[in-house]
């Protein structure tokens, strides 16, 4: 489809939707609407938007879903766990949670209050910790939840003004030191060290009495997993401070090892993509928040809580120390009700083999990629398995052809597999990508994937300009980014590229 | 020991052991490798055995049914998530596998979707009149923290007022957002009162808090209490002439029948757009952040921007992230950069797209005029009811305070009694807002009939006369 | 997608879905359901199915999906009048009436049964008829229920063996002479006359004794009305027989005229397609078939009844006289919902502007066709303006360039435009071609229709080669639809395939 | 006067004037010149105002929830039209739009609903393994009274034997397909005797009455009463060997663990795909007809029949219908044509697709066994009642005969006091067959725990020993 936007389609007098009038007892009664707006607000102009019929606006919607790529084939990007998102899923939520109101009774929500609680005692299990908040919107927010959290902890034990720093690692996620920022820490961030995490003894020579809590991911996004982090977070709690554990790589550890076992206050999990809730391009999304027993008087309001003699569910509103709210209401509870679907349907068995296979898939990979021209593996000198992903780098291939691992990156989508991931900044290898085949890939998927990515490299050497002015057979070709960095240039609305625009187009 | 499970193609003797045998393993326990000993898990994982999907449908539907909705009883909550008429076109749009399972892709590839994602922005800026509107952060009480710390970085200042009568829920969520780095500074919200007559912002006593100190005026309209804001202009002037930033929070969907605070001088806009074409769901939230598109303001979002560009076809449109806005955000600059980014509720702003191009350029005034006669027919007949005041009733949109005060029944007690009748009764105010007597917040919105209104009425009557 | 066959997917041990075990109760009560599956007919090998897991399954048929085209853009099938299918509709059946069982008693089905009453109420005020039934599970059901009834009408009268012909016209869709045979009539064709339809005066000589019944189509799918019907019926009538009227081409006369009125003693409609059913491609369908007062008695069996005293709906079985039935069960239940959603959405304004804007576009449609090189309107001597479709041929432009209708029909798709509908048989004009624009399209779409017929026509004459080895932008290349004429070729099933060309594939 | 109805985009006063400017007309009604005043209808139609989407979704969900339905309460009920479980990727797939409104289209542009029409009839013809499937039919009963015209024109003979057991709707389907043109000549449809142990087919009466008039023998597994019918050699023989044909009737669902009919001589197999994923929908129906690929049956098909075939690229499979068999329908052939054809239930087929790519290869024995496992226990319950007996229940799939003749209360009053309880009792059999006693037929599938099938078995108790 050659699609138009929205913003030009339609005709006057056109009509999406209709709405009744207001019945005549009603305006009996009260008039007209225009009484009760006050005249200095009330708006004159209809807004400028689009006069489009109901199957018009459906049809444009359709074309670009069909437009989209997406996950509708083979998606291997990497920290991000790509899993099925089950059909029944949608259907329980659109038929069963859609209608209900966050402020209803606590007796008119036992079923959904009973899906959370269960859920929170999986996570317990999975995690070892002790008790589990829904509240957070997405991954960065639990971390959001730990600083804030942290704060009022150190609050209480008078050590707010001398605890000032958090300590995290380069390759842990920018969520990390991005959240301990806005909750007013000041950031110590630990560089990698040969095995692409920092060295003990970097840690110890950060760690001081102004240590308020270190924030780490492991495995790191290059799939290498720190052996010493139990070390780590001995360190950081005789030093008097916090450890949280961002779980946001769990799928190659679920069952393998928790959180608590190793020593962690408090940790995350996506309920959004490694607990089975699709990713909707970038949510909605949920974030499961867990730590042990102290620190849960601390947690976002309202809990969950089941008193057993009366076999009914609550909502504890009355929790004084509670940092209070990170996000409106009490979570997002769709997903709540789908991670639970995805626990009860695996079960331990299955939650441990999608962990296997993970890792199995990865290594899989690596073995079929060992020699792609051009590719190498990243922190050689750990020899050992990688976990749930693998950092590779296209810097030779660069070198050798001037093929960058962006310009590959939109040829694989020629071949109908989804974008990889490149790195999180600041990129520290060359031309970096990040594959990740999860469970749901099948040993042929991962085959065909790698089987791209060896056509493509031979195409750079042979015909480097193929690739570099890929893509070849999307719905639009190659989309100018520099352009829009301009703000003379850039146009987050219609209406703005209208303004800047305008003269050119008509 | 394979599962075989329907979601797991390798899940097969079959495939774990060609696996297996390709990168050279005995068995699964090798791939660990990375991991002590002393690290793994040994123990037996305390979770329920697993069940097959025909199991898990009717355990989860069971369960599911044990709720009460506000579909089989009759809802008259607001408060921040209200019930409106979701046309049916925005479930069948996000339900489609492409766009509800979609990843990061790349501006080609799914070109689409981020149409879809520019769509959004483009007519919610004509809602809005305004030009650079950022993608969804996750609820209001977000983007009103975000927009904060905005005026914070624009200013350089550290205090910032709000209305007395914000959503508390709203103002715990911005608290969350007043500390500033270094431990030392953070920002202050202090409240400012509002009319007890009106609901309205007392301008007086917001004249007489905005000085030199402040960061930024943050107003409401409509209020968490329902009222419109008729001094848009002067609260905008009060702020602009003490060097603060205006910032307004506003229900987009009140914008076919009020201006939008941008044309009453307001630099930056936020809300919700969860009345926009998006479920309830227990809770959904969604925020957005809108301001002119000066350079000034677009540097400072923390949120992801995505704009229209070229692509190397002559005269072909295609829509990408801005790179170095990314590059401003956590994602490139860590701790330095604008607060934080994350996934946040993207699907949902398709749903949007789809919604306010269902309502067009006629459809919100309409809507708009609808739900205004509605709810004041709700709110005239309730006030009618001795004993029962409708509390700041001059001007509101769709919800308002009523106030059980002088009646023999608590509005506690009335809603006990309603619910027993099919019907949720108000949100309670008593604790949040006691000065307004023994209140809650009734919603009333286009999916109310006259004759739903009417059964409440009756109810109400029922008990508050009994 | 270069997307396989489904028979060609997965690998051993893989499951789409799992079912549980017998509960152990169940297993100790019953032992195992092997001693209740007789030796002579239990199946010992599985059959030869696929195993695939259930993401890739999902996979398959999303990426079939969106190698169809079919009704996602415009399309001006003829005979067909396609409508918007509302997502609303969808959305109430499957929540409301997935799980009704047909023999649930009447009083658990007093909704369903009250919106059945209701239509029938409604057709009746379009058709003036006196009665429904909604058990034809097509139109071409309904006609056989006409030749079932007819049947049974004439054996009570004692004329069945004198009444052994029914008359129809060749411009009459295939199912009424079809139907007529299958319910044992010999069928007597009326061929066209100079208007393309039949003079009045091959009407009356073909009338006899023998005349059970007339059974015709009016407008015909040239869009030519027969200003005489009415004096078709009288003479059909005088000689004793039944007139049926075949109303799939509606959607011109929606309250500009009625059945009943001009005389007919039987007519029918599409419940889906004019009533705003989805067409799913060739169904589910549902007819809709009304007789005047004297012949309720013969309608399939059961009909809705109303006691208006107990404000009671029920299904009224006990009908001695009727036909009996021509599908199980009593109808198509969510097309009937879907049609009186269609009904209340238009209300009388709504279809009467709905006939005009059909009537309306179509002759727009012509107008802008008019001077398309090689391309002409079929019975040009009537002058009167078409309803809703005209048939057009391209006799002159196969003439000079050898392309075909068929050949232009490929290339239209690869505009983005669904193929369109050529003739019934036989084709008395070269090279048909019939659209119907319908109330569903937009101006523009006509526009954009028109120019497409416009583009191609020129082409045709430019460059012919490139119109007949159409389609250029399918998933496929055109396909050899000959070689399956032959029955060593032909393969309706993977089995039959493999059995086939198994060698050549492998 | 233009309506602006959201579905019409020319209601609208521009487009309509722009159009008939276009064409030359003033009104509208210049463009229905060809009918006859005489013949307008010129009245008011007496139908209800319009109502808008948001009106009509409360008003006819309303009306909907008016029904009491089998997920509400526990359903027993079969007869034809079963409650089997409908895994949810059934239902993503046929609500696509692409698939949902697709048009007849061309071999190219709607290759994939093409494919998908394939994959129905060849994941079927594996189930029964035939390599001719045929597109679907309305019904059983349909393709039933459709095999038996084609056995009629196979064999120029006009008799038809099938079993005393046959569901009376169906063999009423059947009936009005025994009419032959030219008045004088019908087909004659006997019924043969059943076992009253067993309900199996009476062989002796089969051969007795099976004769060179013969045209076909059909017969059913499971049959209408939910028998197995372990006689399907000696069945095919008899027929063969009086030169008829040898049709069976068949529930797909059950070919797990049941041999097809083919493997045992039938020539042709009909059934209903309503159990391979396709909700019951009040009565949802779909037939198929299925035989050898020989062309003697294949040119007698009144169906539609798709097969692969090439492209124009090399090795590139493509899926069109068989064009001399359009032509040989009534398409084509018109009165000549193999019977008639009409838009059928196609849509369904690819629900069947999808359900049988999901059972695959291992799913119909897993789930054949757990519903011929749960139906015996019920049966084996019930029948442990006083007053209760279970008949014809050797061997039986999911449905089965339960006599209340020997109980104080009648099937009917048995009924009467589940549906107090929630539950929808068998389909009542005393009509139909009164040699079974007072009796109502049962079902049981996988949707019924063993939970569900005790709480049967304690309100039948309940009501039976009361």
């Amino acid at each position: 489809w050659d699609e138009p936007s929205i913003m030009e389609m339609g005709a006057a007098g056109r009509r999406g939707i209709t709405f009744p009038e207001a019945e005549s007892a009603v305006r009996d009664t009260v008039g007209s609407a225009a009484d009760y707006l006050p005249d200095a607000v009330a708006r004159e102009d209809d807004p400028a938007l689009p006069e489009v019929a109901e199957p018009f606006v459906v049809r444009h919607y359709l074309h670009l879903a069909q437009e989209t790529l997406g996950f509708t084939n083979i998606s291997m990007w990497g920290t991000c766990t790509m899993k099925y998102a089950p059909t029944m899923n949608e259907q329980l939520e659109k038929r069963h949670l859609s209608n209900l109101h966050p402020r209803q009774d606590d007796d008119t929500l036992q079923g959904m209050l009973e899906i959370a609680h269960e859920l929170d005692g999986y996570l317990q299990e999975l995690s070892g910790m002790d008790r589990f908040s829904f509240q957070p919107a997405s991954g960065t927010q639990s971390a959001f939840v730990f600083t804030s959290l942290l704060r009022k902890y150190l609050e209480d034990r008078g050590e707010l003004d001398q605890r000032t720093e958090i300590v995290t690692t380069l390759y842990s996620h920018a969520c990390l030191p991005a959240t301990a920022d806005v909750a007013g820490f000041d950031v110590v961030t630990l560089q990698p060290g040969e095995n692409s995490y920092p060295s003990t003894e970097a840690l110890e020579a950060a760690v001081s009495e102004k240590t308020a809590a270190l924030m780490i991911v492991n495995p790191n996004d290059l799939g290498v997993y720190n052996p010493n982090v139990d070390e780590w977070v001995d360190i950081v709690h005789d030093a008097g401070g916090l450890c949280f554990y961002d779980q946001a790589n769990f799928n190659s550890t679920m069952g393998i090892s928790r959180a608590r076992d190793v020593g962690f206050d408090a940790s995350h999990y996506m309920l959004h993509k490694t607990f089975g809730n699709p990713k909707g391009g970038l949510g909605p999304a949920a974030g499961a928040f867990g730590c042990r027993e102290e620190l849960v008087e601390y947690l976002p309001t309202p809990l969950v809580e089941y008193d057993e003699a009366d076999d009914h569910y609550s909502l504890d509103y009355d929790r004084p120390n509670s940092v209070g709210k990170v996000r409106e209401f009490w979570g997002n509870l769709p997903l709540v009700m789908k991670a639970y679907v995805w626990v009860r349907s695996m079960g331990a068995e299955g939650i441990v083999e999608a962990s296997n296979l993970s890792v199995l898939g990865n290594n899989y990979l690596e073995t079929l990629l060992e020699d792609v021209p051009g590719l190498a593996k990243t922190v050689e000198n750990v020899t050992q398995r990688r976990m749930e992903m693998t950092r590779y780098s296209w810097g030779e291939l660069f070198e050798d052809t001037g093929v960058s691992t962006v310009d590959i990156r939109r040829r694989l989508t020629d071949f109908g597999i989804d974008a990889y991931w490149m790195s999180h900044d600041p990129w520290t290898y060359d031309e970096p990508f990040t594959p990740e085949p999860g469970e749901m890939h099948s040993k042929e998927n991962i085959e065909t994937y790698a089987e791209a990515l060896r056509r493509i490299a031979e195409e750079a050497y042979d015909d480097p300009e193929r690739v570099k002015t890929a893509p070849h057979n999307q719905s639009i070709d190659r989309v100018d980014e520099e352009r829009i960095d301009d703000p003379d240039q850039w146009a987050m609305t219609w209406r703005a590229y209208q303004r800047k625009f305008g003269d050119h187009e008509d | 020991m394979a599962t075989h499970h329907p979601h797991m193609p390798n899940a097969t003797e079959e495939a774990t052991s060609a696996m297996l045998s390709a990168v050279g393993a005995s068995d699964v326990e090798e791939l660990y490798e990375q991991i002590p000993e002393r690290l793994r898990f040994r123990g037996e994982l305390g979770l329920p055995e697993p069940m097959t999907e025909i199991e898990l449908q009717q355990h989860v539907g069971g369960l599911l049914e044990r709720n009460e909705t506000c579909e089989s009883n009759l809802n008259f909550k607001g408060a921040g998530c209200w019930q409106h008429y979701v046309p049916p076109v925005c479930d069948e749009i996000i339900e489609r596998r492409e766009f509800l399972t979609s990843e990061w892709g790349s501006p080609e590839s799914d070109k689409g979707r981020n149409q879809a994602w520019f769509e959004f922005c483009s007519q919610l800026g004509e809602l809005l009149e305004l030009d650079a509107v950022g993608l969804p952060v996750y609820s209001w009480g977000n983007a009103a923290g975000f927009a904060m710390r905005m005026a914070h970085r624009l200013t350089g200042r550290t205090e910032v007022l709000v209305p007395e009568s914000i959503s508390p829920e709203r103002q715990s969520v911005m608290e969350n957002y007043s500390r500033l780095s270094s431990g030392e500074r953070r920002l202050t919200i202090e409240t400012v009162a509002f009319d007890p007559e009106t609901g309205e912002l007392d301008l007086d006593d917001l004249r007489e808090r905005c000085s030199s100190s402040t960061a930024a005026v943050y107003y409401e309209s409509p209020s968490y209490l329902g009222t419109i804001e008729s001094g848009a202009e002067t609260i905008a002037d009060v702020a602009h002439e003490a060097g603060a930033e205006c910032i307004a929070g506003v229900d987009p969907i009140t914008l076919g029948v009020l201006d939008s605070p941008a044309t009453h001088g307001a630099d930056i806009v936020v809300g919700t757009t969860q009345p926009l074409g998006i479920h309830m769901n227990g809770g959904a939230c969604s925020g957005f952040i809108a301001s002119r598109d000066e350079e000034e303001y677009v540097v400072e979002y923390p949120t992801l921007l995505l704009s229209v560009t070229n692509t190397a076809t002559e005269g072909e449109l295609g829509y990408a992230f801005m790179p170095e806005q990314l590059h401003r955000s956590s994602y490139g600059l860590r701790e330095d950069g604008n607060d934080y980014t994350g996934t946040s509720v993207y699907l949902w702003t398709i749903a949007n797209a789809v919604y306010m191009s269902l309502l067009g350029k006629h459809g919100f005034r309409e809507l708009g005029e609808l739900v205004v006669e509605r709810s004041h027919y709700a709110a005239q007949r309730l006030s009618a009811i001795d004993g029962v005041e409708v509390r700041l009733s001059p001007s509101f949109f769709k919800e308002f305070v009523v106030d059980f005060e002088d009646a023999p029944v608590s509005a506690s007690e009335v809603n006990d009694h309603l619910k027993a009748e099919g019907i949720f009764g108000g949100v309670l105010l008593g604790e949040e807002f006691p000065t307004l007597g023994d209140a809650a917040l009734y919603c009333v919105t286009e999916v109310h009939t006259q004759a739903d209104v009417d059964r409440l009425v009756d109810a109400v009557t029922e008990v508050v006369e009994a």
